[in-house]
């Protein structure tokens, strides 16, 4: 094409990159996702993945047995660095969980056509994402037999739990979060569900696929419904993903400590979220569109929409970033002031640095068109974007404790064995979640693609 | 007369597109029948109106569930703190409300949302796995890529010869009993 | 001590939610006898495989040589044993949802059979005796819960403690119940009846009859008890030709050496720091360490109490080598070489007139003038003290120049010695070598210490006692050993006594002004063990005596009067005979400065090795215990090792350099680099460490590490200093800088505190006298406390604390940082010992630690990167920081649960059975006060320490947080008791543990409410501020600013 | 297209949604139902002791104070478990050839304990106080129900937090004249609302907020 740039939404990009193939049909499109999962053989590369994963997923439940044999001491963190892994991986975790939910809510709400061959799997990894993320809070006491006392149950001691904290209030973001994507994704599935139903050849699949999808069988009474409460849903949707990080991110700011007690926070935390968000849609995407050859489905248009975003969230957390050295120096705060300072020059400034190479410098590629459409370039840049983000709730949760307030009990942290292992367990059990998703359900939502190929095929005339 | 009905269920037309089937439903609601519904592999646009659907229950229901959620969030936080067992804790009055708004505002989404969904489900009918339509052969499309619509047997102006002919005249590229049982 | 009720008394509380803790307790339903027997057969600890093992993790090698303390116990070693099976099945039944109804099985009440007189189950009794220690006996008053004892307090009636207490008094209590403790009498190894030995013991002393004791010999240790050193006396008379060694191996001889030199015999000298306006110290760190040294601190404090600007303090000059407690304290602190300390002291003489003269550095020059002056102004209430390691003739100095200021009489006082037989150590030892090298020695009776292991190496006592293999015979025919350990000594010698603890035992002690004090047991010996004077006893005429009989024989007959009963006990219950103490003696000096012997001094570029008793395990006697070996020292904040001190210009010299870890970094972790130090035809090899204040050219090396035999704590902590300790370098040795060689290795040692820089924020207040009289308010202006209208919640009504208003006041200014606070809050609060690896990375658990800073440094530690001039001899300070309990407080407003909440009485009470542990108000807490149960640190196996603890106490568990709670035990007590009256609380009848320690009354805890309670008072001082007042957290305990008294003079320059 | 499912299922499939959402509420109450049940709590469980000793008897019949046994209630933390000797004191002269009585006697000649069976247990990081209860009018059948018609001692109450709280939140209603704190069968006067708030008044007794402070009880 030609060596200019065209500008960003124009309808020679729309030409260039339409959000669906050519020449597609109700019937095609159909085929071609179901036959993913129903007649297509699995492949020895599905195995092969499916088993390393696994067995990471292993390592994580070593990891977690050991924990609650020995207790917390067997991580990293100690006086003064009361939270470390488990908290940073959480964060992490439950930001990536962000993407889903949002593309298909506000998207939705947007009416943006491109959204719809990527919103499935997208959701489908916000659930597991959430999972990963669910198992931190849970463990990072040593005794998750304690939990309980979290949640407000009639207890023989007539105690409430102490709704003042915001690990409180996590608790019910994350699970009414949790919740709603699932339920959104479950509504989503129904009719696709029905597809598998009918287009099942084993009389089992026959009847596993008919009882999920509820017998759902296409009326217009029961489509006129079904599209208000999705409609609705992603309305509820919408308001929730944005407030679920703004509590994640009261952990921080609601305490004292210097470099967590900041209002930026809420906003440039959503904004992380989303960020790391779509590049792990990303990262997902290309290897799937790949494998099972949806280039028609997911398509240039799909990628480039979503360095897009990518480049847009990661100008506002780098907006963060700065905000943050602002007030700290317009605030005059003397220990805010310091441990800016600290991100500079302190013994963990390599982190800080790396963190701004990926998460601020090297993503501003993306203002070029030919990166954008260069999918290696891409893959690379979803995975760097997703090291920076975790490197952030890294600075974030740890340079802040390393460094408060009295001298006298400043210390330092390093994270053990047993940190990283809960760590890589919790992606091998993002991964083997993954690999399931793809093997039993259809990756993408067939009922929204025909609708897809109806409005193009309208276009047309 | 009546036994014979009881076995019916209706009369089945399959069109090719979405098009065909909107045109068709019209014809048959000009015609009288009212007893009918439409089944689509997605939402056909413009289906609804033209079944006369008007009545939507769900948004009401999310509403209420909405409000459900959050007050009940609210007062219990309230209750918890300044009644149930008031504790000082760090200087904070009992009913630091402030506080308790995350909370409130997480279960009013969560009531609307359980409310929106389980609504949908109840009012859909659903799970109702056994269905008479399902009996006809070529259903199965109905979830992939053709068009249907029933007419059922409960409608007064039902009957299955004329109703099955007057389907024919409507281009249908086929024309099938649903028997009920 | 008979069975009893309430067996959790002996279990101790612990935190429910831990399953291994419930079966530990349902197993623990034993009493006193049941424990004793249990102990009594103990075969050792045994060892399980572990899963690191089984795992293969790749820690396994490193947690396999990590050092854990038996207080507590590894975390690592014993991991997949019954306790972690309960807990890993707990743990799935609650997945599965059962455990809620998993109840625990019966427990049983075991009372009495006959219940002691004026025992109250449940209510605590307080004895009254006294812990012997050098040359002086430290009274106290001990806590005994159910008959065992748990908490040591001072006496107040005590004339060394006034109340208060030292970290070795407070300590002792775990030596009692230390399960490495010799258990019973052994010969060659094999355990023997307590009657076979002195079977034994009579037939030796029949053979020494025959030679009329001919090569009898005993040695000791100091000896103040008049009984021990009668009974010892009447054996000499026994056995004329029998002799009695001493070897006290950390008490200098320079103090009794330098009397004699002074006045021609012995004397005593005793110290009125109280009535002193100027103060030197030569060395001598009379406010931490030696005879009389609590009372010390005590007087000393009074005289830096300020109630107003307009009070008036006493001036203190140290001029020392290495910092200590008291030097830290001083307003001048003059950083010397040992050896230059010497000359300093006689030119001070010079210029007192006494004549004499000597070259001292040009720095101290003006110093000398200031001081000078300073002194003579203050004629009769100045006071000049010698350092205990300095030799006898910075002693006679000191003796003539405070005889010449005229302070004898009014500043101090001298008596007849407090020791039964004072003698020159060195030389008595000595003599005891020579006598076995030339085989005169036949017996050999070693009563109490280790000189194995603490005899200078020159002597090489080991080969004294030792089966030598050429000559095929024993040196010493029959060798002794009485100890409580099975120590270095005990393996040599052929029969080892398990001597008792001294609060098993009868006995007396003088106390550093002569006082007789009464050794009372509070529990009965819990091993087949035998005191010192019963061992003795097997060799005498009348071997069955028991303790208590001749203890009372002595007093009856030194004390006659009418009512002995009436006086034994109320001597038992004061501790003291009253007015024992030794009248003032008149001591004329007989010997004139200038007939000194020029001083021996070290070549300029040499560099001086000095040997210090460690303020921690002291002479290594106190290596075995936990709490002393994990207690922060007062200056290095080194825990677990002793290190090689060194000053950081030297340092740079030599190019030693620490590194801070990655784990724990700071608060935990610090490479430093090892060093090998030839001396005296011998080396040792240790970690150095760079000491900002040392002076330069000079290398302290702690004494008291390096045990190769002092039980599962103790052995193998640190270096050894004694391997390179000769007779005639006792205190200071001299090299060249050649005899220190880097190794090129690097040792992590524990230091909780290695930032000692406040950052430019005011953190410790601080200011001088004149500042402080111009502006009282200083403290308070750098920090502006935040208007309350400043509130999310304004208008919303705040919490009333009508009644009491518990709240700390801790006084800067009296502080020296001597750590019994801490040791107190140990013992008091069940606190566990975590151990070397776990401090390391930054997880002990006091709930009251000191912060140590230098005041004006440049640098923020003192590794090379950053390391500036003001090092060298920088304003030291120290800050205890317990939990300061905020009414705002910011780790309530996080917990999840509620765990942590204020009580009506603006307590910032910690509940922890109702604690998660997730950690959010540890971050959250500005102080960093709170302490986390990271592991399962409590040892809920070794029953000994089930004795030990505090049953008013909640023992916690694995994943707690815990913290100081102002001792809310004591608190409710006391509040109980005056209900029951109906009586208001009076001011002074709680105190809190630390407060109670403390021996400068530098911490004082009331009802704020009570305007004339002392704590109110001190908090309406203008001194008085918020630790990070800013925060807004209002703080209930709070600090009043440290005022130093400096010199005009010396300020000026 | 053939029907995968049999009519029956629509029934089958919305009665299961139901029933699963109605067992799940079932198990919830259950499990808070058993943590208060007298097997969790030993409520109204009398015990075999090695003795069969009977309060009904000593107390109830015989009329022998409380204090005469529990000696340290008025002073101190725990009641006190009377020592063998104090059982002796009676039974060396009365039935002192009671074969049931043997324990007691071999007890007492051996110099070894009797283990009884520990009837009111609270969590060892509970810190009850006798002395302050019993000081300030509150009775002992408040807690320990009515002793003195028990053959063997059960647990009157749950001991649960709960309820020790409830009592802490207003006292007044156990609250009795000093003379009747060790009075078995006080029964609460149709007044006591009025009585217990002036005895309230009279003993001095702290605040709710004071007595319902963590640290009071726990530490």
């Amino acid at each position: 094409m030609s060596a200019g740039q065209p500008p960003f939404d124009s309808p020679e990009i729309r030409r260039l990159t339409p959000v669906i193939g050519p020449g597609y049909t109700y019937g095609s499109v159909t085929d071609k996702i179901s036959a993913i999962v129903l007649t297509r053989p699995t492949s020895l590369g599905w195995y092969v993945g499916f088993l390393i994963a696994f067995s990471l997923m292993g390592m994580l439940t070593v990891a977690v047995g050991w924990l609650i044999i020995k207790g917390v001491g067997i991580w990293g963190i100690n006086i003064p660095i009361g939270w470390g892994f488990a908290i940073v991986n959480f964060v992490w975790w439950i930001g990536i969980g962000h993407a889903g939910t949002l593309i298909s809510a506000i998207l939705f709400l947007l009416n943006q056509k491109w959204r719809t061959s990527i919103n499935r799997f997208a959701e489908a990894m916000t659930l597991f994402a959430v999972a990963c993320a669910g198992i931190f809070p849970l463990i990072h006491t040593g005794r998750p037999w304690m939990a309980f006392y979290m949640f407000p149950y009639p207890s023989t001691m007539g105690l409430w739990p102490q709704f003042r904290s915001p690990l409180i209030w996590d608790v019910f973001a994350v699970s009414t979060y949790g919740t709603v994507s699932l339920m959104f994704w479950f509504v989503g599935l129904i009719p696709d569900l029905a597809t598998l139903r009918d287009r099942a050849v084993k009389t089992p699949m026959k009847i596993i696929y008919g009882m999920l999808s509820m017998g759902w069988r296409g009326s217009a009474r029961h489509w006129y419904r079904y599209q208000s409460a999705y409609l609705l849903l992603a309305g509820l949707a919408t308001p929730l993903v944005l407030s679920v990080h703004s509590v994640i991110s009261f952990d921080f700011s609601i305490a004292i400590v210097p470099g967590w007690h900041t209002t930026i926070f809420p906003p440039y935390f959503v904004a992380g979220a989303i960020y790391s968000g779509f590049a792990m849609v990303l990262t997902i995407a290309i290897p799937l569109r790949k494998v099972y050859g949806l280039e028609d489905f997911i398509t240039m248009r799909h990628l480039d929409n979503m360095a897009k975003v990518m480049l847009a969230t990661g100008l506002i957390v780098a907006y963060g970033y700065f905000m943050e050295f602002f007030m700290s120096s317009y605030s005059g705060n003397k220990f805010d002031v310091f441990l800016v300072q600290q991100r500079l020059h302190g013994p963990y400034a390599p982190f800080y640095y790396a963190l701004i190479l990926c998460n601020i410098l090297l993503p501003q590629l993306l203002w070029s068109f030919k990166m954008r459409h260069n999918v290696a370039v891409l893959f690379i840049m979803s995975i760097v974007v997703n090291i920076g983000m975790w490197l952030e709730r890294f600075v974030i949760v740890v340079i802040s404790l390393t460094r408060d307030f009295v001298p006298s009990a400043w210390g330092r942290y390093s994270p053990t064995f047993w940190d990283w292992a809960t760590f890589i367990g919790t992606m091998g059990m993002f991964v083997t979640l993954i690999f399931l998703f793809v093997r039993v359900l259809p990756a993408i939502s067939i009922a929204e693609m025909r609708e897809l190929v109806a409005e193009t095929s309208e276009d047309e005339k | 007369m009546h036994l014979h009905r009881s076995h019916i269920y209706g009369v089945m037309g399959e069109f090719g597109d979405p098009e065909e089937l909107i045109h068709a439903v019209q014809k048959i609601r000009e015609a009288g029948y009212r007893r009918l519904d439409a089944y689509a592999p997605f939402p056909v646009e413009g289906l609804s109106e033209a079944l006369g659907l008007k009545r939507n229950l769900v948004p009401a229901i999310t509403l209420l569930g909405g409000l459900g959620g959050g007050l009940t969030g609210f007062l219990f936080q309230v209750w918890a703190n300044v009644s149930s067992y008031p504790i000082n804790i760090g200087g904070r009055p009992l009913n630091s409300w402030p506080a308790f708004i995350p909370v409130t505002f997480e279960l009013t989404i969560l009531g609307a949302s359980l409310a929106a969904v389980f609504g949908m489900l109840a009012l859909n009918g659903l799970p109702q796995p056994h269905h008479p339509v399902f009996n006809v052969h070529r259903f199965s499309h109905a979830s992939s890529d053709r068009f249907f619509v029933c007419i059922e047997s409960r409608d007064p102006k039902f009957h299955l010869a004329d109703t099955a002919r007057f389907l024919q005249s409507l281009h249908a590229h086929h024309v099938s009993e649903v028997s009920d049982d | 001590m008979r069975e009893h009720e309430q067996h959790e008394h002996i279990d101790g509380r612990h935190d429910r939610n831990d399953p291994a803790a419930d079966a530990k307790l349902r197993e623990g339903s034993m009493d006193l006898a049941a424990v004793r027997a249990k102990l009594q057969s103990k075969t050792g600890k045994q060892y399980w495989r572990t899963l690191e093992e089984l795992a293969g993790d790749p820690e396994f090698e490193e947690l396999l040589h990590r050092e854990f303390p038996r207080q507590a116990p590894s975390e690592w070693e014993d991991s997949v044993d019954r306790r972690d099976f309960l807990k890993l099945m707990a743990a799935s039944l609650t997945f599965a949802g059962l455990s809620g109804c998993g109840r625990t099985p019966e427990q049983y009440v075991v009372p009495y059979v006959k219940q002691p007189e004026g025992m109250v189950l449940g209510k605590p009794q307080f004895y009254a005796t006294v812990m012997p220690f050098g040359a002086d006996a430290i009274g106290l008053l001990v806590e005994s819960h159910e008959g065992r004892p748990t908490k040591i307090e001072g006496n107040p009636d005590h004339p060394s403690s006034l109340g208060a207490t030292n970290v070795f008094a407070q300590a002792s209590v775990l030596n009692l119940y230390d399960p490495d403790r010799a258990q019973t009498v052994t010969k060659f190894g094999e355990i023997q009846t307590w009657s076979l030995f002195v079977d034994s013991a009579q037939a030796i002393a029949a053979e020494m009859k025959a030679a009329n004791g001919a090569g009898f010999r005993m040695l000791t240790g100091i000896v103040t008890s008049p009984t021990l050193a009668a009974q010892i006396q009447s054996l000499l008379t026994l056995f004329p030709q029998a002799k009695w060694h001493q070897w006290e191996p950390a008490v200098g001889d320079g103090t009794r050496e330098g009397a004699k030199l002074a006045f021609g015999s012995y004397l005593n000298t005793v110290y009125r720091p109280e009535k002193a306006d100027v103060i030197l110290s030569l060395d001598s760190d009379f406010l931490g360490s030696g005879p009389g040294h609590i009372r010390y601190a005590r007087e000393f404090s009074r005289r830096r109490k300020l109630n107003g600007p307009t009070d008036t303090m006493n001036r203190l000059y140290v001029v020392e080598p290495t910092p200590s407690v008291t030097g830290a304290t001083a307003d001048h602190r003059l950083p010397l070489r040992a050896s230059e300390v010497e000359l300093f002291a006689r030119a001070l003489a010079a210029k007192l007139g006494l004549g004499g003269s000597a070259a001292i550095p040009p720095d101290a020059e003006k110093w000398l003038d200031a001081i000078a002056k300073d002194l003579q102004n203050h004629k009769g209430a100045s006071l000049l003290v010698a350092g205990e390691q300095q030799p006898a003739e910075v002693h006679a100095l000191v003796h003539a120049i405070n005889a010449t200021l005229g302070n004898v009489g009014t500043t101090l006082y001298y008596t007849e010695p407090v020791e039964a037989h004072p003698a020159n150590h060195l030389e008595s030892l000595r003599e005891l070598c020579a006598d076995i090298d030339a085989g005169k020695v036949e017996t050999l009776l070693i009563l109490g210490g280790n000189p194995v292991y603490n005899a200078p190496h020159d002597f090489d006592f080991a080969s004294k006692i030792k089966f030598d293999e050429k000559k095929n015979r024993k040196p010493v025919k029959n060798t002794i050993h009485v100890s409580s350990h099975f120590d270095e000594t005990a393996e040599l010698c052929d029969w080892h006594v398990a001597e008792s603890h001294y609060l098993e035992t009868w006995g007396d002690a003088r106390a550093f002004d002569g006082t007789v004090s009464v050794i009372q047991p509070l529990i009965a010996p819990l091993y087949h063990t035998h005191s010192a004077r019963e061992a003795l006893a097997a060799f005498g005429d009348k071997p069955g005596v028991s303790d208590y009989e001749v203890l009372r024989d002595r007093l009856k007959a030194a004390n006659p009067s009418a009512d002995f009963e009436k006086f034994w006990r109320k001597t038992l219950n004061d501790g003291l005979v009253a007015g024992s103490a030794f009248a003032p003696a008149s001591a004329n000096l007989k010997f004139s400065v200038a007939s000194l012997v020029a001083a021996k001094t070290t070549p300029a570029d040499d560099i001086e090795f000095l040997f210090r008793p460690d303020p921690c395990v002291y002479d290594g006697r106190f290596a075995n215990n936990g709490w002393l070996q994990e207690l922060p020292k007062p200056v290095t904040k080194l825990t677990w090792d002793n290190a090689a001190l060194i000053s950081p210009k030297t340092a740079e010299k030599l190019q030693l350099a620490h590194n801070v870890a990655w784990r724990g970094g700071e608060h935990g972790k610090i490479y430093s680099n090892v060093i090998d130090i030839a001396l005296s035809n011998s080396k040792v090899t240790a970690a150095a460490w760079r000491l900002p204040g040392q002076a330069d050219g000079v290398v302290v090396l702690p004494l008291g590490y390096g045990r190769k035999k002092a039980g599962y704590t103790g052995t193998n902590k640190g270096f050894n200093a004694y391997a390179v300790r000769t007779s005639d370098a006792l205190w200071t040795a001299s090299a060249p800088t050649s005899a220190i060689k880097k190794t090129g290795d690097d040792y992590p040692l524990a230091c909780t505190q290695y930032h000692f820089s406040m950052e430019g924020r005011q953190i410790l207040a601080t200011g001088t006298l004149e500042e402080y009289r111009r502006n009282p308010n200083f403290a308070n202006e750098h920090a502006e406390l935040p208007p309350k209208e400043l509130s999310l919640y304004k208008g919303e009504a705040e919490f009333p604390y009508n009644r009491e208003k518990w709240a700390m006041a801790i006084d800067l200014n009296k502080c020296n940082g001597c750590n019994a606070c801490v040791v107190a809050c140990q013992s008091e609060n069940n606190i566990p010992v975590v151990g070397k690896d776990q401090v390391m990375r930054g997880r002990e658990m006091h709930w009251i630690r000191i912060d140590r800073y230098y005041e004006k440094a440049k640098s923020a530690t003192n590794d090379p990167s950053s390391y500036d001039e003001s090092l060298f001899n920088p304003p030291t300070f120290f800050q205890p920081v317990p939990c300061q309990q905020c009414e705002n407080a910011p780790c309530e407003q996080v917990c999840p649960v509620g765990a942590t909440a204020h009580s009506a009485e603006g307590l910032n009470d910690m509940t922890y059975n109702r604690c998660i542990g997730t950690r959010y108000c540890s971050n959250n807490c500005p102080y960093k006060v709170r302490r986390f149960n990271f592991l399962r640190f409590q040892d809920w196996e070794t029953p000994q320490l089930k004795l030990l603890r505090n049953p008013e106490v909640t023992v916690r568990s694995r994943g707690v947080m815990e913290k100081c709670t102002y001792c809310v035990q004591r608190i409710n007590n006391a509040r109980i008791e005056s209900e029951k009256l109906n009586a208001p609380i009076r001011d002074g009848a709680i105190v809190t543990a630390c407060e109670q320690a403390c021996p400068t009354e530098a911490i004082i805890f009331g009802n704020a409410n009570d305007k004339e309670s002392r704590v109110a008072k001190l908090k309406a001082q203008q001194r008085n501020y918020s630790l990070l007042g800013e925060l807004n957290s209002r703080p209930r305990t709070t600090y009043l600013a440290a005022v130093r008294n400096p010199n005009p003079e010396l300020e000026s320059a | 297209m053939a029907q995968i499912f049999h009519r029956s299922t629509n029934f089958i499939a919305r009665f299961s949604v139901f029933s699963t959402l109605f067992l799940v509420g079932v198990a919830l109450v259950a499990v808070l139902a058993v943590a208060r049940s007298p097997y969790m709590t030993r409520q109204n469980i009398s015990r075999e002791q090695p003795v069969q000793f009977s309060h009904k008897h000593h107390v109830g019949d015989d009329g022998i104070d409380c204090r005469y046994c529990h000696t340290g209630v008025e002073t101190s933390a725990v009641a006190g478990i009377p020592p063998t000797k104090t059982c002796m004191n009676c039974h060396s002269v009365l039935f002192n050839n009671a074969a049931y009585l043997e324990p007691i006697r071999e007890s007492y000649r051996s110099d070894k304990s009797i283990q009884w069976v520990k009837v009111h247990r609270l969590a060892d990081f509970v810190y009850f106080n006798h002395s302050i209860h019993v000081n300030k009018g509150v009775g002992c059948s408040s807690c320990h129900g009515q002793i003195n018609q028990m053959p063997l001692v059960f647990q009157a109450h749950t001991l649960l937090m709960q309820w020790c709280v409830e009592c802490h939140r207003n006292p007044e209603q156990v609250l009795r004249p000093k003379d009747q704190v060790f009075n078995m069968d006080w029964k609460a006067p149709d007044n006591q609302a009025e009585i217990g708030a002036k005895l309230r008044e009279e003993y001095k007794i702290r605040t709710t907020a004071e007595l319902t402070s963590c640290s009071t009880c726990h530490r």
